[in-house]
């Protein structure tokens, strides 16, 4: 499973991307998101506040409860200044 | 319609085109959003990381929701990435409806939910560096307002 | 800029020209109102009736009062008279601003008080002739919410 | 002075001005549609609900109670439909 990166917190972590394979008990992209942080500390760091990001499953925004449920694509999304 | 591109593009003519395509509405709301340097506090560009794929899927998630809420003849969203100069437009909606309210309120509707669900972030580039736009509250205040 | 007159206007052309003579601004909110032929009751035309030294007045002091009350960076505002066909533009109003929420609530600002205050009077060609268009209670109650 | 007449205030009157001189005892714009409503049945009936009219002096719109004040061009505007 491919973990995208953008903005500031790729800039955080230095790279835009992370080619994953979590165990089985991750299920949801809230324990995806525990689990990413729990192996890396610059992630744990900049996700201080997990409020803030929205995430992404095969590209569509998605709660942060939804189950992984063989995503090929999840992106971690500072909020958004686009318009 | 929906258009995320890094090539610019001609508001005036969008318009346009898009008005013509309709004979039924009596009203139409353009929003363009532009590069701004103030004098107060220069910007060289302004640069618009993206994420192509979502953003093409929420604005059209986005815009079926504006046309089904306001029942609006037809919605387009176009947005640009990359690096942008002070003047240079950065994006537009465009709604086409039987009368103006609705097409103004289609257009905010858009705006609001484009300024915090579309994956687009900017950075300005200043003398001293870049330094990233930071989101704004009141841009999630915007868009509690449609939420019943 | 205001303009009263009975020739035709590219309204996208308008707005790129309105748009360039301005670098202080980041919104720009165009409506534009359209001749709409239903097909469950077509007209043929729309004849625009003005009485054009009252309209310059009006549509100066509404664009002023606007510029003032949204510190808008400019205004302008377009309409026409005259005999026009479906998917003819009648009128547009811009307005530049620094962010969106002024932009949108300046043109709609122009909106209402030019629906009651901009002495234009249509007139509707159908088959069965010529028929005016009624005023709408709604319009006055559009300009009173900016009433304080 | 000019009174002008528009849309279907002018159709219903057929012209669309009159040239009047009132008497001096007609002091503001009211007065002036009074005089004028007394000395024309077919404007008398027309204006029925005058709460519907604006009136413009010299090419600026006023409330009712404004002085005439050696305006030279009255107008009595039904519901405008601009837009």
């Amino acid at each position: 499973m491919k973990v995208l990166y953008f903005a500031w917190l790729r800039e955080r972590l230095n790279r835009a991307s992370d080619e994953v394979s979590p165990p089985p008990e991750v299920v949801t992209l809230a324990d995806l998101v525990a689990w990413l942080r729990a192996r890396d500390e610059a992630l744990d760091l900049a996700m201080a506040n997990p409020a803030i990001f929205k995430l992404s499953r095969d590209a569509r925004i998605v709660s942060w409860d939804t189950p992984i449920d063989g995503a090929s694509e999840v992106a971690i999304l500072p909020p958004m200044t686009g318009g | 319609m929906i258009r995320v591109t890094p090539d610019a593009f001609d508001p005036g003519a969008e318009a346009n085109i898009f008005q013509a395509a309709s004979t039924e509405a009596g009203a139409m709301v353009t929003f363009t959003g532009l590069v701004r340097s103030r004098p107060d506090d220069p910007i060289s560009a302004l640069i618009l990381e993206c994420y192509p794929a979502l953003a093409e899927n929420e604005l059209a998630a986005i815009r079926t929701a504006a046309v089904a809420r306001f029942d609006l003849v037809d919605a387009a969203i176009i947005h640009r990435y990359g690096r942008l100069v002070p003047g240079e437009t950065i994006m537009m909606v465009v709604t086409l409806a039987a009368h103006r309210q609705a097409a103004f309120d289609g257009a905010q509707f858009l705006m609001d939910y484009l300024k915090t669900d579309a994956p687009f972030w900017k950075q300005e580039e200043t003398r001293s560096g870049l330094r990233w736009v930071e989101a704004k509250s009141e841009d999630d205040d915007a868009r509690a307002r449609w939420q019943r």
